[in-house]
């Protein structure tokens, strides 16, 4: 089984970046001191880590727009028309949109309280970034591999709702406040049915670094077979976390103009849109990671590539089932996470429990 | 969280139309509304004394973007009652048959409006996909898309051609599968049932006394059709019965609606069999009677009533329109007090908004 | 869950009219000589109309108010009634003529609530003033406007 | 250049720091012939993008409106040419008058048109839109959106066919073209 090897090659790169080109110069060019410098090796993890952050954001976005021209595309196809058609397969329609914003004229609503309006937008936009940072592609592509890999995936996937709730209430609007007050009342709903399912993969595997889940299945199971109902509750929970028909409750665009967003324009509005296909690309790697084997597969192909391709198919999953159901209501949701998905969820838990201690795996 | 008004309108992705929904939300629950409508006033029944008898038939069907042939229809059953004409019975058949289509036409706007107001998309392309089948059929009759002007006094424009009739009935098979296909989107999926299932109960004495017409009506279960109950052109010969459901809920009459289609499908089906040959039109005279005339029509959106009253001339003295949107709309806080803010633009969309008729 | 109200002919036009005109004068209530398939036309003076009304719906099931009407007759304004019975399937039109310097008739929303926003739009087009009304003010028109566009004397015209 | 200010930079508020230091780059970009290039250089690609993303305010008025809805059907599919509907003004490009705006709408209207961020264009759609159409001796309406709004494009039709509507935002992605905006320059 192949697999690119981040840290290493980033290593190799800094290296030769800072050793052999620009030590090297300073050297020839007499400055001794900043060419030693330049090859301590302090600076050099310093910059080894930056670049694996830019490589790592530079993968997650080009991801992100395949993803958004995956779904507009699907979603179109699923509709019985063409999509988008700009550029070759109308890849570049993204690019467009998201480029024209940047033009757009930046409105702060006049009674908008302005500093946490601004705040808000960089405080949704940094933490859902920042999942990317949590989630490894392959046994040596990640940028972080904690122990608590997992837990930290869904602390920094909380914040969000919060973001959201303060973003509806800055705006001054009716619409977004009702917005944010949504989302508040929908992370109650989804989160523990999502935890209990966690749990459950957590209590077969025994850890929580998403490393070690993909290895148990690797040698096992992939878990999503043993654990089905975990999965299922699993999956419709990250489908409500990352905010997406039929929980797309906080930006409901039929009755909240565009929900708590309403008031973002310009370029903070393009960056929410790529920002919401984050977050949905984190769920699907995290359904991925947890129950759909990871990167395990035939060895033809490398592992990360097999994990991408996982996780479009999560998603073109997710686009089937926007293309299917309408949303849900406020009261609906809530009856939805604790009377059906919460003893579905128990049950789950009960069968992992089961499973370990008749010592099945 | 204190309670606060919240405009729904004018610019709202749930109004359809143009119009401002004005409710009093306690959290997420409407303790009450207000529809505030006038913003598509454009006087047409002051403009209509302006013109003399012909004209007014494109201006009517301008009067409902959604129906248009049916309003110009009314209007036209209305002068020939104040003129006493006799329309050719081949006439009468090409109304129904045009009548019924603009019904399915209309109604299927209706399916692509709520679709968005539920929050999914799929169900709009669908419906207006096949609307598009249906504006072909209007436009190989008579020539445009959505405002046909085609009725006239004492008959209708030209006959139709077997070609025509050919297409029609290929479109209506065509039709019959796609509505199974409609069915299974919505029908056989448990968040649209959840969404639509006992929501906004109108009890029938409610609906009666609000005036509230039409699919809404029938939805209540209240047996009221007016092309059974006062029936007019040749609904009488026609082998059909109205769709009516007792629930009472949002998915009553929904189901009215799909149910409709499939009998406005029959409807067209039995006319074109029992069609005769023959003229298609008698002239007018010039100058209507001193007098009144009135005709009431089942509307897409329900009963629908034009007033004339001619003085002599060849302008009316005065058109009065019934719109039955108007009063429909004037029964929406009924409905909508009470429940969640997500479920207005379902409530709203179910009972099919078209503004242009209501504000006139 | 209501049931399903299946209608039948409870009376026909002769006997609504012969009740009519047994309970009302011929000064309150006069029966005009027009004879159309389910049509009863109808003139009523203006401060018997809630009376006929009253009549009609709990006596005579007309349970449905059609359309209320203004029209400026220039000498006088008339209020024109349009009552449809699903019962009888009969629709009775009653003409209502009012002073043109006092333009006032009781309203009938309190029998039939659809004749409320009719009863509004008459007041916004013609100034008829409707007593008893539980809002009587613009709908299609702006609040601050200050005529009434459908009588006769206001000339339309563009901007 | 203004650097009279300089020698006080550390007694600044942070606004007047902010407002200095924004003065000076810019005119320093604008005298050094900078941001001329930039500008001719990157124009092209932002226009592209605005051509390609036009993003018209979701309102209906009136019957154009139907086939605005028709013109995203199945049959015409307006996204292909980059046609989303955004309810928000805040979020969109283009203000679509589909229909006869009368006295009541007009201030309405007029709000949602200063609501959109510029860059902004506005089209009308049918006849009511371009000139009032078949309710030319009405009381209530407004002949022509273009008495209180700039009008880019008009769509002619009554109603405008989805074909027209589609052919009208081409001709919105012409004059974009021809009129190319930089990012930095305004005039």
């Amino acid at each position: 089984m192949t697999s690119i090897d981040l840290w290493g090659g980033m290593d190799a790169l800094t290296n030769w970046l800072m050793d052999d080109v620009l030590g090297a110069l300073f050297n020839w060019l007499g400055l001794h001191g900043l060419a030693d410098f330049l090859m301590s090796d302090t600076l050099g993890t310093v910059i080894m880590l930056l670049l694996i952050g830019i490589f790592v954001f530079i993968v997650g976005f080009l991801v992100d727009i395949t993803m958004i021209w995956q779904e507009r595309k699907m979603l179109g196809r699923l509709m019985d028309r063409r999509g988008t058609m700009v550029g070759p397969l109308g890849y570049f329609q993204n690019i467009a949109d998201g480029l024209k914003t940047f033009l757009k004229e930046t409105i702060i609503p006049e009674n908008a309280d302005e500093g946490v309006f601004n705040l808000v937008p960089v405080l949704y936009i940094g933490t859902s970034v920042l999942l990317l940072g949590t989630l490894p592609l392959s046994t040596q592509w990640y940028m972080s591999n904690s122990e608590l890999g997992v837990l930290l995936t869904f602390a920094i996937f909380c914040i969000a709702p919060f973001v959201i709730l303060l973003g509806g209430w800055a705006s001054n609007n009716k619409y977004t406040l009702i917005g944010g007050m949504r989302a508040a009342a929908q992370i109650i709903s989804y989160e523990i049915p999502l935890f209990l399912a966690v749990v459950s993969v957590i209590i077969l595997t025994g850890s929580m670094n998403y490393g070690d889940i993909v290895a148990w299945q690797q040698a096992n199971v992939w878990l999503g077979i043993p654990l089905i109902i975990g999965f299922i509750v699993f999956f419709i929970g990250i489908i409500a976390e990352a905010e997406r028909v039929p929980f797309d409750l906080p930006e409901a665009e039929a009755e909240l103009v565009e929900g708590w967003g309403t008031e973002y324009g310009g370029f903070r509005f393009g960056l929410m849109m790529l920002t919401d296909y984050f977050r949905g690309y984190a769920g699907c790697a995290v359904v991925v990671l947890l129950f759909l084997g990871g990167w395990d597969g035939p060895g033809f192909i490398p592992e990360e590539i097999w994990f991408l391709l996982k996780a479009f198919i999560v998603f073109a999953v997710m686009i089937w089932v926007r293309g299917a159901l309408p949303r849900v209501r406020t009261d609906q949701i809530l009856s939805i996470g604790w009377k059906r998905l919460l003893p579905l969820a128990a049950i789950n838990v009960f069968i992992a429990i089961a499973l370990k201690a008749l010592g099945v795996f | 969280m204190a309670k606060m008004w919240i405009n729904m309108g004018p610019q709202h992705p749930m109004t359809h139309g143009l119009w401002n929904l004005r409710i009093e939300v306690d959290g997420e629950t409407v303790t009450n509304s207000e529809p505030v409508i006038g913003y598509l006033h454009r006087g047409w029944e002051k403009m209509v004394e302006d013109r003399t008898y012909p004209q007014i038939i494109p201006m009517a069907d301008r009067l409902c973007y959604g129906s248009s042939y049916t309003w110009s229809h009314v209007y036209c059953l209305a002068v020939e009652d104040l003129m006493e004409l006799e329309v050719p019975e081949r006439a009468k058949y090409i109304r129904v048959i045009a009548d019924e289509l603009q019904r399915i036409a209309s109604h299927l706007m209706w399916l692509a409006a709520i679709g968005p107001d539920l929050g999914n998309l799929t169900i709009f392309l669908y419906a207006m996909r096949e609307r598009e089948l249906f504006m072909d059929l209007f436009q190989s009759l008579c020539g445009a898309r959505m405002t046909y002007n085609y009725t006239r006094i004492g008959g209708v424009r030209n006959d139709t051609t077997p070609e025509w009739e050919r297409d029609l009935v290929r479109t209506l098979d065509f039709f019959e599968k796609r509505m199974v296909e409609y069915e299974d989107l919505v029908d056989r999926n448990v968040v649209f049932r959840m969404r639509m299932e006992g929501l906004a109960p109108l009890s029938a004495a409610d609906a009666i006394n609000l005036g509230v017409t039409g699919p809404s009506l029938r939805g209540s279960g209240v047996d009221f059709d007016v092309r059974q109950d006062d029936p007019y052109e040749v609904y009488e010969n026609l082998d059909w019965h109205p769709c009516v459901q007792p629930d009472c809920d949002v998915y009553a009459r929904y189901r009215v609606r799909m149910d409709e289609m499939r009998m406005s499908v029959q409807i067209i089906r039995d006319a074109l069999k029992k069609m005769p040959k023959g003229p298609v039109r008698v002239k007018p005279p010039r100058y209507a009677p001193e007098g009144t005339g009135m005709a009431r029509m089942e509307d897409p959106r329900g009963e629908s009533l034009m007033y004339v009253i001619g003085d002599g001339t060849e302008k009316p003295f005065r058109l009065k329109v019934r719109s039955p949107f108007f009063v429909t709309l004037s029964a929406a806080p009924v409905m909508v007090n009470g429940c969640k803010v997500a479920d207005v633009p379902s409530i709203m969309g179910m009972i099919d908004v078209c503004m242009g008729e209501t504000d006139r | 869950m209501t049931e399903v109200t299946y209608l039948t002919d409870a009376f026909t036009i002769d006997q609504v009219k012969e009740k009519i005109t047994s309970e009302f004068s011929s000064d309150e209530v006069k029966i005009l000589d027009k004879n159309k398939p389910r049509r009863i036309y109808c003139t009523a003076d203006k401060d018997s109309i809630l009376k006929l009304c009253t009549f009609l719906k709990d006596a005579l099931n007309f349970e449905h108010c059609s359309c209320v009407s203004g029209v400026d007759r220039i000498d006088c304004f008339q209020v024109v009634y349009h009552i449809t019975s699903y019962a009888n399937r009969i629709t009775i039109e009653i003409v209502v003529d009012l002073p043109h310097d006092n333009p006032e008739v009781d309203s009938i929303t309190p029998l039939w609530g659809g004749a409320n926003w009719h009863e509004r739009e008459a007041y916004d087009m013609f100034g008829i003033i409707f007593k008893n009304h539980p809002k009587l003010a613009r709908i299609l028109l702006d609040e601050d406007v200050q005529f009434f566009p459908m009588r006769k004397d206001f000339k339309s015209g563009g901007l | 250049m203004d650097l009279s200010l300089f020698p006080n930079a550390i007694a600044m508020t942070i606004d007047e720091f902010k407002a200095w230091s924004h003065e000076v780059v810019d005119e320093l970009g604008r005298s050094s012939g900078i941001k001329r290039l930039v500008d001719k250089a990157t124009a092209p690609i932002w226009s592209w993008a605005q051509r390609n993303s036009l993003h018209p305010l979701h309102f209906g008025i009136a019957c154009c409106a139907l086939e605005m809805a028709a013109a995203s059907a199945p049959r015409f599919d307006a996204e292909r040419v980059g046609v989303v509907y955004r309810s928000s003004p805040r979020q969109t490009d283009v203000l679509l008058v589909n229909g006869w705006v009368t006295k009541k709408l007009r201030p309405a209207l007029r709000r949602l048109y200063e609501e959109i961020p510029d860059p902004k264009w506005v089209v009308a759609m049918g006849e009511c839109a371009i000139s009032g159409g078949p309710w030319y001796d009405s009381y209530n309406v407004v002949q022509g959106v273009d008495t209180f709004i700039p009008v880019d494009i008009y769509i002619p039709g009554c109603p405008s066919r989805p074909e027209a509507m589609i052919d009208g935002f081409l001709k919105l992605q012409e004059k974009i073209k021809v009129e190319q905006q930089g990012t930095f320059l305004d005039d």
